[in-house]
């Protein structure tokens, strides 16, 4: 059951992420690349990469037969399909394994029974953990509906059954506007998840997002690893995630921990798989749902525990056992993550595609950049926006966001827009440095922020100028560069000059 | 050389002499002794009175975007003679009809006007899928939808008109 | 005493690294930049940067006065010399603090007792440290050398009293060299240090470099945090260091720790040092230097403790105490640094000045890139080799080899030649694997290899060729990438079309 | 298109056509289909039957400098035609007078030979000191010194003559 050659069904960073663990474990990475994406970094990294089909992700990574077939050809043994796409389609994770293929992720069975957030809700229920008031059960029909939401109370939640990741999601805070929220998040949700259904939850005030990583080896063994808090969000999507979360205290963590490895234990879960709550002002906490895949910010888990959470999965869907238990978890100062998105903050969010024309990253002490992009690659319109993200650790939660900031700044992206302005914003911010977080705060904070704020305007303007004045050629800018040194560095003799 | 460099609502005139690294640049009353190096990627290194700055200056049309400390700044250049010829009939007559353009590639997912609908800013008028995003574009300002040129379902690419409003 | 603005009296990745930690620190940071140097990383990191004078190091990077002037200038209250240049240099720190300005390092009288090798034998000779057997004074003379070396023994190291780096240093193994060696390294010792004076010390066979960090406040608080590795060198300059010593146990780390500590605490040292050792293959030590100042391998022990050695300097330097005592620094896993040289192992080390025309940094987990270079960056002639240096952590000795291999075979360095293709070699030998090391290491391993080894050879004339006949234009090399997107990404409304 | 490619001792003929990014090598017997994209930097991303390689190409004067798998490769690449032309006369004519060219810019720091004097392969001829190294030149060849033209101290620059034996 040794895993030695494993295709990577994803792209972008976290296809890099994946190829760099089995690199450094001796395992062979296969990459799948559709058309947009020959020059796409995770096809250089791997050992082998295959063309899959045309640039949507219909045709090519959610082609779960396709990609099954190219596995087989390339004589993969193992399947990790990243976060997203196929990555909690219980059908794929059953069609690998009747091809003979291990999927590096949870049995079909423990992602049917996640993946139904409504099935996931009476589980937690079952075992008592504490659940956001609201449906256990799709509600059908506007008069039942409305019913079940009057008896939850405003605001209300709406939420697709099959969902995640922000999809299918609506905030009612009247009777009048549910109508119209039911009707959008069902095309929503039939849209995204091919399944109309969904349910209800009382929507708290400004809670806290916040979620537990568990590891379940094959052998019955659970253990966490902590929590992270993804407050800090635009859309319903994460920009800021951190470990371990400021607001938790030793005795909250061990509860949410207790119960994070509950629910994994009740759905037989084998594999990383993180489970997440709404924590309100008073410390209660909520189970949300289960996602049975690795999160895009495990790496902040990773730098606080020292666990190399993708090196962990490869070995738990080999047949390894974790090989040791919760109090061998421990974690060492805090660890944050900023998500660069090709995205301007200052315009709504809008995607940004086009060509990196330049890039320097920041690197040196505990900074850890995890990229799939290159200097001179040109961002798709095809798919999502996320760049890179960048991690760092310190000693402690100051020390972090003074790293985080150090990082941001050194950080150069020339011919997309990136959140990266942004992203200096909320680190410079008494609220965020306070560790006052909630799922409000970008909505609360961003409208102070206007892009140039005037301090270095007038660098901007010389700036501009220079540019412009070397172009027309009036400066013929700087000596260039003195040759570089032009001869074979070997020492000895040359030959007979020809 | 003389440059009209405008930044938001406020036009400067900007003179710049000098080469080869070394500039003397003059805006307004004030005088700029600058030590500037570029890269081929757009990144410059200034170093103007031993302060270092690095700034990113990314050419996009008629307009630099420029990056530097954290801020950005779109700054129109221009030489300052074609500057006078372009403004000297002075300012354009009042708002006339206004068209919204795709900004990127995508997929229009929602319209939420038709031909003769009055809109005020802030009103949304429809919704681009990219990138996996639902982008909703609203109403700058009021008027009537006098042209609606897109329907739902239908993909667009960057620069196609999209609406237009007189 | 509190520390608001540095000058960095330094170039290249230390300098870049020390900014870093200014600005993690809130604390402003002053570059200074030969002639060759406008173009340098460190300027363009640093909040300020002034010119110092022309390129050889001599006129600039050791120009004491003039960097004291220009720290004063620009309203610096401290200094931090980084390594090499004029950080032993006990005038400067004397310098420097007449100018007001604090010396980030230890006090003038320190650097000096530590300065003069045989002061410092004979201080760990009252201590009761074990010492390589030799000379506790200087040798004149060509009949007293001859005698003292045959009292030692053959082979006897012959090494500059003021010496470090590997200058001034000759192994002699029979007595017949002795005369020729003495002459040779007594003229390298005059030029580099400007004192011919000469002592010896048996030479050990095949011994291990291990060397401890210590942390000393101004309160008399001294701590060591744990050993670093540091045998594989080439012409006795280090090239791969670890931490920990895969041949230190718990007891001997202990009893190397004690016995640093002392040396520091006999020489009143305050700030951060390096006390190196000799251990022979039976685990004994014997002291062989302190340096006092900060190591260019230090990231491996900041990787291992979690302890940030440069912002430790600044808070000691700026009066404040340590915080912590022995107990409370523990290490975890295992880290490694290579040594990104612009040479060519293949020719002898001879060094590769140039223009870097392309770079890729390997990043990810637990990689971590110390750099001085960027793409474009012109290597200069006028200053030592080393471009970067990449340090990786792992749970264990394996696991961060692994990550090594992996992180070297990421990195892209074209224009000049690098040391990385030795250092993938280093890291696949199994010498290496199972921690046989010794500074002999390079010297039994080197003879084995060649350049090309053959299994790419096919691709590498594929690639040749390709490169010729598409700068015959005969192929017109792929599709030009898209062009970016050329419009503003502000939604909402154009105004009219122009 | 047909070139010889020298590496080491050894010349092959290799056959290339194709273009944008998808090439038909010939190599001898064997042929290659090849899925080449290049970046600005002269990195180049192949892949060859499925199978990934990224491959640095420096090129200097007449030989290119390539990079995979952290082997390192020095290819001669020359169009067949002119390869023909200048080996038509045969291989050179045994050794002549060698030449010491200082391969890097430095200061001479010691100078073992004088001239008239017999040297042995491996014999030490020089010190260069550069980049804060002393590297030392030996004698590839046996041979006798015929002139001297540098002494210790003496700065050089890349490409000197320093000496020659005859």
């Amino acid at each position: 059951m040794t895993i030695a050659k494993v295709l990577v069904a994803n792209r972008g960073e976290i296809a890099v992420r994946i190829i760099r663990a089995c690199r450094e474990a001796g395992i062979g990475a296969v990459a799948i690349f559709s058309e947009a994406d020959r020059d796409a970094l995770h096809v250089q990294m791997a050992d082998e990469a295959y063309p899959i089909g045309p640039s949507p992700a219909t045709e090519s990574y959610l082609a779960a037969e396709k990609i099954v077939g190219v596995a087989k050809a390339a004589g993969a043994d193992a399947v990790h399909p990243g976060y997203g796409f196929l990555a909690e389609n219980a059908a794929f994770a059953e069609a690998c394994a009747e091809a003979g293929l291990t999927f590096i992720g949870p049995p079909p069975a423990a992602i049917r029974a996640m993946g139904d957030k409504t099935a996931a809700r009476r589980i937690a229920r079952e075992l008592g953990v504490p659940l956001v008031p609201g449906t256990l059960e799709p509600v059908a029909g506007d008069e039942a509906t409305r019913a079940a939401a009057r008896k939850i109370g405003y605001p209300v939640m709406v939420k697709a059954v099959l969902g995640g990741g922000g999809k299918g999601m609506r905030l009612v805070r009247r009777e009048e506007e549910l109508a119209g929220a039911l009707r959008l998040a069902r095309g929503e949700a039939q849209s995204a998840f091919g399944d109309a259904s969904i349910y209800l939850e009382r929507a708290l005030a400004e809670p806290r997002h916040i979620e537990v990583q568990v590891l379940a080896d094959g052998q019955g063994c659970v253990v966490h690893l902590g929590e992270r808090e993804c407050s800090i969000q635009r859309r319903h999507q994460k920009l800021v995630e951190e470990s371990p979360s400021p607001f938790v205290d030793a005795a909250l963590r061990e509860r949410l921990g207790e119960a994070a490895c509950r629910i994994a234990q009740a759905a037989a879960y084998v594999n990383a798989g993180t489970v997440e709550f709404l924590v309100d002002a008073e410390g209660n906490f909520y189970f949300l749902e289960m996602n049975t895949r690795l999160q895009v910010e495990h790496p902040v888990t990773e730098l606080v525990t020292g666990i190399d959470l993708v090196r962990e999965q490869l070995r738990i869907a080999g047949g390894e056992p974790l090989g040791y238990g919760q109090p061998d978890v421990r974690g060492r100062g805090v660890a944050i993550e900023c998500r660069i998105n090709a995205e301007d903050p200052f315009a709504g969010w809008l995607p940004s595609p086009g060509t990196i024309r330049g890039l320097r990253v920041p690197s040196g002490p505990w900074v850890r950049d995890d990229s799939g992009v290159y200097e001179g690659y040109t961002v798709s319109r095809f798919y999502d926006t996320l760049l890179a993200k960048l991690i760092v650790w310190g000693t402690d939660r100051a020390a972090a966001i003074d790293r985080m900031a150090r990082g941001l700044a050194e950080y150069k992206v020339v011919g997309v827009r990136t959140t990266i302005p942004m992203l200096e914003r909320i680190m410079a911010h008494p609220d965020f440095r306070a560790g006052r977080l909630s799922t409000g705060f970008l909505d609360r904070v961003m409208p102070d922020l206007g892009a140039g704020q005037g301090r270095h305007a007038s660098i901007a303007l010389i700036a501009a100028v220079l540019a412009q004045y070397e172009r027309l050629g009036r400066g013929t800018l700087a000596a260039p560069p003195p040759s570089p040194w032009r001869q074979a560095a070997r020492p000895g003799w040359r030959g007979r000059p020809e | 050389m003389k440059f009209v460099a405008t930044a938001g609502d406020r036009a400067q005139t900007v003179e710049i002499s000098g080469g080869r690294g070394q500039y003397r640049v003059t805006i307004g009353e004030q005088v700029w002794e600058v030590d500037a190096r570029p890269t081929p990627q757009g990144i410059y290194s200034l170093l103007i009175g031993g302060v270092s700055y690095v700034a990113d200056v990314t050419e996009r049309e008629d307009v630099a975007i420029v990056e530097v400390g954290g801020e950005i700044y779109a700054v129109k250049v221009e030489e300052a003679t074609r500057y006078v010829i372009r403004t000297r009939g002075g300012p354009v007559a009042g708002p006339g009809p206004q068209t919204l353009v795709a900004p990127l590639p995508g997929r229009i997912t929602h319209v939420a006007v038709k031909t003769g609908d009055r809109v005020r800013a802030g009103d949304m008028l429809l919704v681009i899928e990219a990138m996996k995003m639902e982008n909703e574009f609203k109403a700058s300002a009021a008027g009537t939808v006098s042209e609606v040129r897109v329907q739902a379902g239908q993909p667009v690419n960057a620069g196609d008109v999209l609406l237009v409003i007189a």
